[in-house]
């Protein structure tokens, strides 16, 4: 198989996935007590209104009409439309987007850009204070809630020591990257930008540094020991690069797909992180929609949610491809 | 002649001026949790220039554990507890004649005593070695040719810096990793070893070598994978190449093949090969001498000739009954008895480790064997008291004396 | 507003005048910085048109762009907004003269039709949307839009008309809403009001800005921002890292902690919502007049009060307030008597009952933590034993507002903000037998509020709510808990005052 | 199943390992207090004072500022005072905000977090281990089938996905009586005790396909060994052959993933609860939402208490499970463990 | 179950028969007939992969292969690894499914047999597998490992199981006593003996011996090899015994099939294959063998060259002409039918039909060199 064919099928598999979601989220209308129709209409939504968005969502039709219909409307990029807040789903779900993916980017960067060395420091200095050290910590890390410790940072950081702002997203990215070339000035922008970041991406990377932590410490040490770290040896290679070169990038393609499939855990903590730091991202909306039941909100957030873990995995798996063309032909 | 056999089984004595390399009392342990386990007891040979010293004994008898004594590469939680390896390089004589802490005998230097960084520097340009599974020796993720071009660099960059600095941080550290990681075009590889290894596995066989070298480990077959890692060790130009069981994994047709090309390159490069291997038909094809190892122990040693036509030993003999001959099928065969023992020093009684499967074992096979010239002109040794007197029914152990649980 | 740099500093071609504290503010009195005033409520909008809601997060979101004809003062009291005048025609009618020169924010007069037209959206299903305020400005047969004024046809007399119109009716311009679809009015604004919405960032934040043109004269707010949290810790907090100015529902624990910060402090007031816990007057054990009052004497509403609210709140005995119409000032509050409840219950004849309150979560100030101790102060007496089931507020509602007596729960804990401050508002709905949220029917309280609902004498009528309430009382539908407190946080750096409707108005925020 | 070998190991690691000492105390620790709940418990948990309301653990004294507020001719007055509160001996770990003794709600919240620990974990090995060893056998079309359902299942966080079930179904729970208190024993202590029984099928439901993902792994691979054909030759049927070979060899895993599951449920669990999709309010994660508002106000043990305790237990199941890893697979360090 | 021993040379005669089961000879007739098996695995095709039309891609593990095995006798199948040898006696004992072909066992069809007489069938034919690690569950004990089939069939009650294992421990040469040990408490060599039980315990008359010795030591893979030649004795067994190992094969086999790259290239007696190999990839087998005695030395082995090509992928007309040193162009064309040597021997090649266009055309000139080179 070609490369080319690699990302092609595997396209067209996450397509598959993504087909799945979408079902499995029509799906759940049906299966929520009660009538379909509580499911999209609000709570006080008079008879009429009922009605009317019965005919409307074809609610009177039979199911798999109604499927076809949602399916269709949803290539147009149509997730249809919440009562509750009047608007359409997409506007909404795709205006809190940026909000969870930036949180999400900027946690496993300072996650990845830190338990990647520490792991690898300690598997090479096993049994050495620093590797009791980072393996205390990730025990730690991935054993605490990320709430509880995302309340415990906001009240240390932020209200004891009022150096991070407590919550929201006062400045996002694109402020600070318009500043750049814009007026604002940068370094105010940034600073501004951290008050608000840091905290949140402490409290959901935590747990992300920590399982790195352990998976690349693990991986090192099961590198380590095989065949071709002692041939490297024999053949007189430096340490350093027998242990990034050779033995890191082995560790690291396990970790990635581990990374990829705990994505998913991600973005559920990035939903509890929001709630602790009104975050306005998606998981705030998601929770929302359920509280008050806004179910066409709830369907558009678990399909671009669904979606997004699809495309990461998809551009996971070709990267891999890639770097290591023997996953072709698996 | 026969000093030379003294030498080499005695302890302490001084190498000769052609031993390249030559081991003496060399024991390894591993200090595990189930307890110490010698893997290498006491093993002392050497190997000269432009000969194949053949290591040949069953699974588990050590041989793989003794070459890697030799390279330092014995890891954790084992070690090497005794012994000399005196190699032979004029440079190091040099630089360490004057200092106290190293044993240096002419040519000669003990690489135990020689600082571990200087030890490191010599692996790939002073010893290389081929290692019995080329699939599981090469990294799957980087390409062929690019590991062997490693190789290459390794001896190019020992060649341009002078020991010190090279053997500090072998000349290459983190930061200049992660700096040839952020500029582009910089590596630790250069266009250079990457030809050269082109150039290698050319000679060794390879088709097509210049687009092979960009292919990965997994897309060769085993053969040609031993054939690159036979280029590998070739690439740092070494004096002494150790091959342990370099065609164990492999198909017969494809075993011919890579031992012609050992053998070809042998010749052509002088360099001498530890060759170590359980197939007793390889060892008569290709080496000079042999080392038979049991338990960590070398039991029997001498040319060729001298140990197979002749062996002394009851357990050379045995292994020689056990292999089904393809000219002359015998009806029966006559195999050792029992099987391979656990290394594991609390188990080990100190008497003759081979007692206990021995046919011909006796009283006297209770205490320790020393080594015994059978032959000096052929350095025909053996630790085993048949080597001096008959075996005599009447001294013989009982039966069960071992417990009778060795079927 | 930005035009900065453009007086003294000649010459200069660079814009990067980094220091933007120099004077370059347009407005011109002297005042060198902007005034900008961020309010942090526990829930966003649902949308910003102002008749599609029905909850106050979204009516303060939106009335500050919106206005309706009437408006309230800081404690209740009818004043003027969009209207200037208004009488009761002969027939019972309302006519409400319209305020001359007001023009939307689109630069549009303001017409009479516009408010009719308003009026129509609201309570008419035809009329645009079907609004979920239908039933807040009565029974209306038809809007007459005239020359500068517009005269509403009440189906009946209705004697609190003009108590609705203060509450409710916000008015929009008719092209505007014609023009545009649902999903646009849901995120822009065209009202008449104080602020111009400039962005909308859905159920995040919403940022003002003054309306040049108001009516009602300057805005002294350069900035408004309205943003929400739902953990009160997380409103103090940002109170007290200055991130916000305006708070609501300050937690009492947390009352000292802001009252104790150099940066900002409490503002609080009595709110038009009671707290109250409904009990069925047609389930076992319920049924039972003893029981209900039973129930009263067993909870220890001011212990409640002092340990739970730390006094943020009053003791009530009634359904009605006291600042509301039809408040009967001699009733006292049931006391607290275990042995006279346990003697109530045994009379009744449901001594060993089992019983479960329904509590939703996080929805009133303290509820989960009120209901918590009601429940297990009426699990203390020796013959009841009551559990609590905590329930999302939003699908507790629901059972609470389905049209069945039979679908509702037996026993919840329940909020009622009675933005209208009439007695009737609150009597009505939860009290009487065709009352959306009942769960009583009772003949003689029916009609004691028909006969308030149609006399035309304004004494009379609080006579008869009077008596309803003392005959409420009696009754005891309810354990009646307390009158609920708002409870301000207020930066130091603002004045402002709270109102007792529950309503924000931050165009009344003066710098300090 | 559990071979002499097995044991050996799981004690030689044991022996080694302080960090495997330290959970399995954690955990045994854990499970005793669960179980006996009525007995470790001072207090009744649920049983409200208000006026001993938030008093600090013992060892720490408080100074509060408490204000109170009062109507006085329609105006209402905030008075501020001062006031020094004693821990009561009574309350180790202090009380709630409604004088609810935390030691007490910590012991009654350790049995939810470990019953919907255990119990979601196994309801999800119940479905994914059968599923994914059948599939993993049989491969072909069951496979392709499973594998396409792990895939979708996979695509929904796990907690996104128990929070939108949840708050579709409802947060149903049922009351289990408790069997110490039925009996007699701890009269003062709550009769039933509340199991949210939504959460442990959703969390169950949502985290069975880790078990399916394992279980047709290690099914793939057992397939192709050599004793497996040996059984087929011997004439064992499929079943017998999943029964009797694939299931006991691959229980290793599926007993490591099992723990970490219980420890990653009991997360779950814990974040459910917090945001308040639960059905029970003796919960960890109910108490440091409840506590969350008092964190800022001076009373941090209603929150960092309840947030302690999960992170022991948690702890301690890892390390539990890293002790078993350890252990059932001794290829990971490198040190072989035949004999 | 009968007792001969025969190592008889007379059973080859059937061979050139052209349907073996019906024409059996007295001496010994053909326990197992194989016609014309053939075996491909076919890649996994997802939905995805028809969607875009990848192509199925088999391998041609085991592609029209023909052999007999005669009761009492031993039948060696050699070749390199990966050349199908296993896959032909799994799918001899119906542990894999053929893709087309005949296979009959005494008499019987195996493809045709339904699910009870398939049963029947797996007490009378057994296998031992190479790997003594993995053919053994590392979670039973020897005694329950030895009685499983037992236990499938319903034989005898529990004590009588396990009285049948310690007698087959014995006679395996284990000592009854270390019947509940575990697997990783024996030696690789005791394993294969329990390996061995397991096949013995059902007492069958076939026995599919794969690669039995050749993860043992030469000490260990002597004593295994006598012990197999004892219970055929014994047991009056038939063996199919595959391996790659030449001298063993001619230590233990009486006739000798080898394969390359899914297709049987001769067949034969031993002796007279070993002495004087009818095809160019035999002999090169042959010559790649290192000997043990001292005098073969300094001659340099006559290798072949090249690798084994792949069996997605075989060569077209003769498999072997990419690696033969005989190979000519002719080769390249068609695959060259079975000739018989003589009556006992068959070949595929054309260098044994005197008549053959193979003499008229030209040789292929890169395979004429050795490899090594
Ligand atoms: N890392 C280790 N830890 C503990 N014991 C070891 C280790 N490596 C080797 N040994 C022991 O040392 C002894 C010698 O092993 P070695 O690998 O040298 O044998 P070998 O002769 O090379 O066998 P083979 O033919 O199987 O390669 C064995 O008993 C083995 O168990
Ligand atoms: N289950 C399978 N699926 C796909 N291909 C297979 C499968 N089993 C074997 N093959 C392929 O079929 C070919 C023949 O395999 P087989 O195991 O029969 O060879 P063998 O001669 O026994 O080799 P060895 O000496 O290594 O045991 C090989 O190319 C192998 O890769
Ligand atoms: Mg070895
Ligand atoms: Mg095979």
């Amino acid at each position: 198989m070609s490369f080319g064919r690699f990302v092609l099928k595997r396209s067209l598999q996450g397509l598959g996935v993504v087909w799945g979601v979408v079902t499995v989220v029509f799906a759940l209308r049906f299966v929520t007590p009660g009538s379909p129709i509580n499911a999209v209409a609000p709570l006080d939504a008079s008879p009429e209104t009922r009605q009317a968005i019965a005919t409307e969502l074809g609610l009177d039709q039979p199911l798999y009409i109604q499927y076809g219909q949602y399916l269709f409307k949803l290539l147009q990029g149509d997730m249809g439309f919440s009562y509750i807040r009047g608007q359409e789903v997409v506007g909404l779900v795709f205006g809190r987007l940026p909000a969870t993916v930036e949180l999400a980017l900027a946690a496993s960067i300072v996650a990845i850009a830190l338990s990647i060395p520490l792991g690898v420091l300690s598997a090479t200095r096993r049994n050495e204070p620093i590797d009791y050290g980072a393996t205390l910590l990730s025990l730690g890390g991935i054993s605490t809630p990320n709430f509880w410790l995302g309340i415990m940072l906001i009240l240390v950081f932020a209200v004891e020591f009022n150096v991070f702002n407590t919550s929201g997203r006062g400045v996002d990215v694109g402020d600070v990257a318009l500043s750049l070339v814009g007026s604002e000035p940068f370094f105010g922008t940034l600073l501004a930008w951290l008050a608000y970041i840091t905290l949140p991406a402490i409290a959901l990377g935590t747990y992300f540094m920590a399982l790195i932590t352990r998976l690349t410490r693990s991986g090192m040490l099961d590198e380590l020991s095989k065949g071709y770290v002692q041939a490297a040896r024999a053949k007189g290679l430096p340490q350093t690069l027998i242990r990034y070169k050779h033995a890191l990038r082995n560790t690291l393609i396990p970790v990635i797909t581990v990374l990829g499939l705990q994505l998913g855990t991600l973005i559920g903590g990035a939903v509890i992180t929001e709630a602790v730091f009104s975050w306005p991202g998606l998981g705030t909306l998601v929770i929302e929609s359920i509280n008050r039941r806004d179910w066409p909100v709830l369907q558009g957030s678990l399909i671009v949610i669904g979606t997004s873990f699809v495309l990461v995995n998809v551009l996971v798996d070709t990267v891999y491809a890639y770097l290591d063309p023997q996953v072709v032909n698996d | 002649m026969s000093e030379r056999l003294q030498a080499a089984s005695g302890a302490g004595r001084g190498p000769d001026a052609d031993d390249v390399l030559s081991v003496s009392n060399l024991s390894t342990r591993f200090f595990t949790e189930e307890g110490q386990i010698n893997a290498v007891e006491s093993v002392s040979f050497d190997i000269r220039d432009n000969e194949i010293l053949g290591i040949v004994g069953e699974s588990g008898s050590g041989k793989s554990v003794t070459s890697l004594s030799l390279i330092d590469l014995v890891e954790s939680p084992g070690r090497i507890t005794e012994g000399e390896v005196w190699y032979r390089s004029p440079d190091l004589a040099d630089e360490f004649r004057s200092n106290d802490a190293v044993s240096v005998d002419g040519d000669h230097v003990d690489l135990r005593t020689v600082p571990p960084r200087v030890r490191r520097s010599l692996r790939g340009p002073s010893f290389s070695t081929i290692f019995q599974d080329p699939m599981s020796s090469f990294n799957p993720s980087i390409t062929v040719g690019e590991q062997i071009a490693e190789a290459v660099e390794v001896q190019r960059r020992a060649t341009a810096n002078p020991r010190s600095t090279r053997s500090r941080t072998q000349g290459y550290g983190l930061g200049q990793y992660l700096l040839d990681g952020i500029i582009p075009g910089r590596g630790y590889t250069s266009e250079e070893s990457m030809d050269r290894a082109i150039e290698l596995l050319e000679q060794v066989g390879i088709p097509d070598p210049a687009d092979r070298v960009d292919e990965y480990p997994g897309q060769f077959s085993g053969g040609m994978l031993q054939r690159a890692m036979i280029a590998q060790a070739l690439a740092g130009e070494p004096d002494v190449l150790i091959a342990d069981e370099p065609t164990t994994a492999l198909d017969v047709t494809i075993q011919a093949q890579i031992l012609n090309l050992l053998r070809e390159v042998q010749e052509e490069r002088g360099m001498s090969i530890i060759l170590i291997t359980h197939d007793l038909g390889v060892i008569a094809e290709m080496c000079d001498r042999v080392c038979v190892m049991y338990a960590g122990e070398i039991v029997e040693r001498g040319t060729l000739n001298a140990v197979f036509d002749d062996p002394v030993h009851p357990y050379t003999e045995g292994l020689l009954g056990s292999i089904p001959d393809l000219e002359d099928p015998k009806p029966r065969l006559q195999p050792i008895a029992g099987n391979v023992p656990g290394l594991l020093d609390s188990e080990m009684d100190d008497r003759c480790y081979f007692a206990d499967r021995c046919p011909n074992a006796m009283e006297s096979c209770l205490e320790k064997p020393d080594e015994i010239v059978v032959d000096a002109a052929t350095e025909h040794g053996a630790k085993c008291v048949l080597a001096e007197r008959p075996y005599d029914p009447d001294e013989a152990l009982p039966a069960d004396y071992f417990g009778g649980d060795s079927e | 507003s930005g035009n900065g740099g453009d007086d003294g500093s000649s010459g200069d071609d660079g814009s990067s005048d980094d220091d933007g504290s120099s004077g370059d503010d347009g407005s011109g009195n002297g005042d060198d910085e902007r005034f900008e005033i961020g309010v942090t409520m526990g829930q966003m909008d649902s949308g910003l048109d102002p008749q599609d809601h029905a909850e106050t997060n979204t009516e303060i979101i939106t009335g500050q762009a919106y206005e309706g004809l009437m408006d309230r003062d800081k404690v209740g009291g009818i004043v003027e907004s969009l209207a200037t005048d208004w009488e009761r025609t002969d027939d019972g009618n309302v006519r409400f003269t319209l305020r001359e020169d007001v023009s939307f924010h689109n630069g549009d007069a303001l017409t009479a039709e516009d408010v009719a037209y308003s009026i129509r959206r609201i309570v008419d299903d035809e009329v645009g949307i079907v609004s979920p305020q239908s039933n807040d400005l009565g029974v209306i047969d038809e809007v007459i839009a005239g020359d500068g004024e517009v005269t509403v046809d009440f189906e009946g007399f209705n004697p609190i008309a003009f108590q609705l119109f203060a509450t409710n009716g916000e008015v929009m311009q008719q092209s505007w809403v014609e023009e545009n679809d649902g999903n646009y009015i849901n995120q822009n604004t065209n009202g008449t009001g104080p602020f111009v919405v400039t962005e909308y960032d859905s159920g995040n934040e919403v940022v003002y800005e003054p309306n040049d043109d108001y009516w009602g004269g300057d805005v002294p707010v350069d900035e408004l921002t309205m943003g929400a949290s739902s953990e009160s810790s997380t409103r103090v907090n940002r109170l007290l890292a200055e991130e916000t100015d305006i708070i609501t529902n300050v937690p009492p624990q947390e009352v000292s902690r802001v009252e104790e910060s150099d940066v900002a402090g409490i503002s609080s007031v009595p709110s038009a919502r009671i707290i109250f816990l409904q009990m069925r007057y047609d389930v076992e054990p319920f049924s039972s007049q003893q029981f209900r009052q039973a129930m009263n004497y067993a909870v220890d509403v001011e212990s409640i009060i002092e340990n739970v609210l730390n006094g943020f709140g009053t003791i009530t005995g009634q359904p009605t307030l006291e600042e509301h119409v039809g408040y009967n000032p001699d009733i006292d509050p049931y006391p607290y008597d275990p042995d006279e409840a346990e003697r109530l219950v045994e009379e009744s004849g449901f001594a060993g009952a089992e019983i479960t309150l329904e509590t939703p979560i996080g929805r009133y100030l303290g509820d989960v933590e009120i209901a918590q101790a009601a429940a297990s102060q009426i699990d203390s007496l020796s013959n009841v034993s009551c559990e609590l089931e905590q329930r999302e507020f939003s699908s507790l509602v629901q059972d609470i507002t389905t049209g069945n007596i039979e679908d509702k729960p037996h026993f919840n804990l329940l909020g009622w903000g009675n933005a209208e401050f009439d007695g009737s508002q609150t009597i009505t709905p939860l009290m009487t037998s065709n009352g959306a949220l009942t769960v009583l029917e009772n003949e003689e309280l029916d009609e004691l509020i028909r006969q308030a609902e149609n006399t035309e004498d304004a004494d009379e009528r609080v006579e008869f709510l009077q008596e309803a309430n003392q005959l409420a009382h009696d009754l005891a539908p309810w354990v009646f808990l307390h009158q609920q407190f708002s409870v301000y946080g207020v930066s130091n750096d603002i004045s402002w005052e709270p109102r007792s409707d529950e309503f924000i108005d931050p165009d009344t925020a003066t710098r300090q | 199943m559990v071979s002499a070998r097995v044991i050996r190991n799981l004690k030689k690691e044991f022996r080694n390992s302080a960090l495997a000492k330290i959970g399995l105390v954690l955990v045994i620790s854990i499970i005793l207090v669960a179980t006996f709940a009525p007995f470790v418990a001072t207090h009744d948990p649920t049983a409200q004072q208000l006026d001993q309301s938030q008093l600090p653990p013992v060892g720490f004294s408080e100074t509060a500022e408490r204000t109170s507020s009062q109507m006085v001719d329609g105006e209402i007055q905030t008075v501020t005072e001062t006031v020094e509160i004693e821990p009561d001996p009574d309350h180790v770990f202090g009380t709630d905000s409604l004088g609810r003794d935390m030691f007490s709600r910590i012991v009654y919240g350790a049995r939810t977090s470990l019953a919907v620990g255990v119990l979601g974990t196994l309801l999800a090995a119940a479905v994914g281990v059968p599923v994914g060893l059948l599939a993993g056998y049989h491969r072909g079309t069951v496979d392709d089938a499973l594998m396409r359902v792990a895939d979708v299942s996979l695509a929904f966080p796990s907690l996104v996905l128990a929070v939108a079930l949840i708050g579709l179904w409802g947060r149903a729970a049922v009351d289990i009586p408790d069997p110490f208190v039925v009996a007699g024993l701890a009269p003062e202590m709550p009769e039933s005790f509340v199991l949210p029984i939504t959460v442990v099928i959703v969390v169950g439901l949502v985290n069975w396909v880790w078990f399916a993902r394992v279980a047709r792994g290690e099914a793939l691979s057992l397939r192709g060994q050599e004793y497996v054909k040996a059984s087929r030759a011997l004439g064992a049927s499929d079943n017998a052959i999943i029964l009797r070979h694939v299931l006991p060899n691959a229980i290793t895993p599926i007993i490591v993933l099992g723990t970490v599951q219980v420890a990653a449920i009991i997360l779950l669990e814990s974040s459910l609860s917090f945001l308040g999709f639960s059905g029970t309010t003796l919960s960890w994660g109910f108490d440091i939402a409840q506590g969350r508002d008092y964190v800022s106000s001076g009373q941090w043990w209603i929150s960092s208490i309840p947030g302690f305790a999960i992170m022991l237990s948690v702890i301690g199941i890892n390390l539990l499970g890293d002790w078993l890893r350890d252990a059932l697979d001794p290829g990971i360090e490198g040190e072989g463990g035949a004999a | 179950m009968s007792d001969t021993n025969s190592h008889t040379d007379a059973t080859v005669d059937s061979h050139t028969n052209a349907d073996p089961g019906t024409e059996a000879t007295a001496a010994g007739e053909p326990l197992v007939s194989v016609e014309g098996l053939r075996k491909y695995y076919a890649n996994e095709q997802s939905i995805v992969d028809r969607v875009l039309g990848n192509e199925p891609e088999s391998v041609k593990a085991v592609d029209g292969v023909s052999f007999e095995v005669a009761e009492g006798e031993t039948l060696g199948l050699v070749g390199e690894s990966g050349c199908g040898k296993s896959t032909t006696g799994e799918t001899v004992l119906r542990l894999r499914e053929a893709t087309e072909g005949r296979i009959t066992f005494d008499g019987e069809n195996l493809l045709e047999m339904s699910d009870g007489e398939l049963t029947q069938f797996r007490k009378r034919a057994q296998i031992v597998f190479q790997d003594p690690f993995s053919s053994l569950d590392p979670r039973m004990t020897a005694g329950d490992i030895i009685t499983e089939g037992l236990k499938i069939h319903g034989v005898a009650d529990q004590a009588e199981r396990r009285e049948t294992a310690r007698d087959l421990l014995e006679r395996v040469g284990l000592s009854a006593d270390q019947i509940d040990r575990y697997p990783h408490e024996f030696s690789g060599g005791q394993r294969q003996r329990i390996g061995i039980a397991r096949a013995l315990a059902l007492d069958p008359e076939f026995v599919v011996l794969d690669e039995p010795v050749s993860a043992l030591d030469v000490s260990v893979q002597a004593q295994i090899l006598n012990l197999l030649d004892d219970l055929q004795d014994e047991f009056g067994l038939t063996y199919l015994f595959i391996a790659h190992n030449l001298s063993v094969v001619r230590h233990i086999c009486d006739r000798v099939a080898v394969m390359y790259l899914g297709k049987i290239v001769e067949t034969g007696p031993v002796d007279e294959i070993f002495a004087d190999p009818a095809h160019p990839y035999t002999k090169a087998l042959l010559a790649s063998v290192p000997r043990v005695s001292t005098e073969a030395r300094e001659e340099d082995f006559a290798t072949l060259h090249g690798d084994v090509p792949s069996p997605r992928n075989p060569p077209t007309g003769c498999r072997f002409h990419t690696r033969c040193p005989e190979a000519r162009a002719a080769c390249r064309e068609s695959a060259p039918p079975d000739y018989a040597v003589n009556d006992r021997r068959r070949a595929k090649c054309f260098r044994n039909d005197a008549d053959h266009a193979y003499w008229d055309s030209e040789p292929i000139e890169e395979n004429a060199r050795t490899a090594g080179d």
